[in-house]
């Protein structure tokens, strides 16, 4: 129990404490008693009952509330802070007290259940959980109890292990820099044979101011793919160049082309 | 030379390691053409850890592994070796800790139903930042609040293989049967049955 | 309970202290009272240095004082328990080492060319240490590039029994089907299909 673990100086706030409430059965050498190192209402209520060897069961809720409220008292008088929790159990405690001081109908005497079920619920349900906690306090625990034990090792090579690779991976690498490469390759340009600007020249040759004259009539395909190209380059630029005009009299209809004057 | 035997290789092991190995790791030091079986390790350890009775070492299985440790009994005299006290934890700490370890998934709120105090935010970090608990989820309800569960390092702190290692919980008694006891002693003085509570359950602490 | 012999208290200050500890500080784990003197604690050291004959430690003492080791007959096994598992291999490691696979024998000069970056010489050698790549001539252009190609340990590795087995590459497109394909296969080289050298099904780039 933690009260009565600490040592007896009945003194607080550097006052020595003379008057104890006389139903308090707390020997005087546990008053210094850091009444706020109570874990809260139930931590209190137990430790009213326990110091008194009560069955939890059987506890007689008038003297007990009458000596919580006592404890509440001393606490306020010494300006503990007082946390609300303990101030909600003072009126359950005394809610509970008047409804087991009320004589029971008989006939309802059967149903009813003790009024005092709930909170012994609840005071057995933390108690469970401080000795759990005193359990858990009391394993051996690492490095308060019991320490690493460890000796270098005298040679301090470390080897790596190479981490692991499937070959998904590998594919899925060799796909990822395959894509790429396809965005890098070049596109090789070979000089022209015929420049562009040769052939507008032969174009303009070709055509006279008055007549028009078929466009298809100025590609010859057997200059093949490149020469087409090279000549429908040269015919845009002309046009840019305004140098002649383009004629389609209806929409599909063939286009004819004429030197602009 | 002569290799060494399987005992002694996992002691020296154990010692270099200088924390918990899995018998995965164990197994792993050994070249796969020397890879002893599983078994052969398990029975090695049993008898390594025979060899340490009454030794300055104990060899204990955790939650993450096997570890050679130095036992309580020369806790006096390692801890006069280290200036460094070991921390000493609040009963608030211990009591909310406790309340996590036996009923994870657990609320903030939960717990503080349980203590009749509100829980303080210090302790719930202090006990985050040591890795003892952590949050594994949120319960489904109005705020969505956090579920704290511990962790294998407080398993590995505390000494323990599992959860199932941690001191029994006196049993609850339902409330039936205490309303059934409160009728059964109508008179406050009469014999309480001081044998009933729960804390003979629990070793001497 | 009977007090640990000095030996084994001395054992166990050795094993939790982690570094050499002088006759003083041992001496200092004593209360006044019990301090033994200073020859019984050579005396319980030699005692313990002799119990470690043929164990996983030996008691040695070093210029800042006495310390348990674990001997180097260990090392074997001990160094396998200290490797560190490199996390993963670079995309650009395993982009290096895919056309070397698919196209050798190739230059890092074509390497690079393909992938649009320089290959840094720590991934070659890290190629090389895995003996997955090998040089083996040069090509007969001016600077005589190391021509590379992939090892016999590189089959191994990958379960191939010749690179035949390697997955065959239609266009880059088809190598994600691949992939997927290739998760289906519990045994790669069990479903190789493709009897010709994959590099010559490459597109060129």
């Amino acid at each position: 129990m933690a009260l009565a673990e600490t040592p007896a100086i009945a003194k607080v706030s550097g006052q020595p404490f003379t008057r104890i409430p006389p139903d308090l059965y707390i020997p005087p050498d546990a008053l210094e008693v850091f009444l706020d190192a109570f874990e809260g209402p139930l931590d209190l209520l137990l430790y009213l009952i326990q110091r008194q060897n009560l069955n939890i069961l059987d506890i007689p809720i008038a003297a007990i509330t009458r000596q919580y409220m006592e404890y509440l008292a001393l606490m306020q008088e010494l300006r503990l802070e007082l946390a609300a929790e303990y101030l909600v159990m003072a009126a359950w405690l005394a809610e509970i007290k008047s409804r087991w001081l009320l004589p029971r109908p008989a006939s309802a005497a059967a149903e009813e259940l003790d009024p005092r079920a709930e909170l012994v619920r609840r005071l057995q349900e933390y108690e469970r959980f401080q000795q759990a906690a005193q359990a858990l306090d009391a394993l051996p625990r690492w490095e308060r109890d019991c320490f690493p034990a460890s000796a270098e090792p005298v040679q301090h090579d470390r080897v790596r292990i190479p981490p692991p690779v499937n070959l998904a991976d590998l594919l899925e690498a060799l796909r990822e820099v395959m894509t790429r490469a396809e965005l890098f390759i070049r596109h090789p340009i070979h000089r022209e044979l015929l420049s562009v600007r040769e052939r507008m020249s032969q174009v303009l040759e070709q055509l006279d101011t008055l007549r028009f004259t078929a466009f298809t009539a100025l590609f010859r395909p057997e200059e093949g793919r490149m020469g087409i190209v090279v000549t429908f380059m040269a015919v845009l630029e002309l046009l840019r160049e305004a140098l002649l005009e383009l004629v389609q009299t209806e929409p599909f209809a063939p286009i004819h082309v004429r030197r602009r004057g | 030379m002569a290799l060494p035997e399987l005992p002694i290789i996992l002691e020296a092991l154990l010692l270099a390691a200088g924390e918990p190995l899995t018998l995965d790791r164990l197994l792993d030091a050994f070249p796969e053409t020397e890879r002893p079986e599983r078994e052969d390790l398990r029975a090695a350890l049993v008898r390594l850890a025979a060899d340490y009775a009454g030794r300055g070492m104990e060899l204990v299985e955790v939650a993450s592994g096997f570890r050679l440790q130095v036992p309580k009994t020369f806790a006096p005299w390692v801890s006069r070796l280290s200036e460094e006290r070991a921390a000493h934890y609040s009963r608030a700490l211990l009591e909310t800790l406790a309340l996590i370890a036996y009923r994870q998934p657990i609320t903030r709120g939960e717990i503080e139903e349980v203590r009749g105090v509100s829980v303080s935010s210090s302790i719930m970090k202090t006990l985050q930042d040591r890795d003892w608990i952590k949050i594994i989820g949120h319960r489904e309800v109005p705020g969505r609040p956090a579920l704290y569960a511990t962790t294998r390092m407080f398993l590995d702190y505390f000494n323990l293989k599992n959860l199932g290692d941690l001191p029994p919980l006196a049993a609850p008694r339902d409330l039936a049967a205490i309303g059934a006891a409160l009728e059964g002693h109508a008179d406050p003085s009469g014999a309480s049955s001081a044998d009933s509570l729960p804390q003979t359950e629990f070793p001497d602490v």
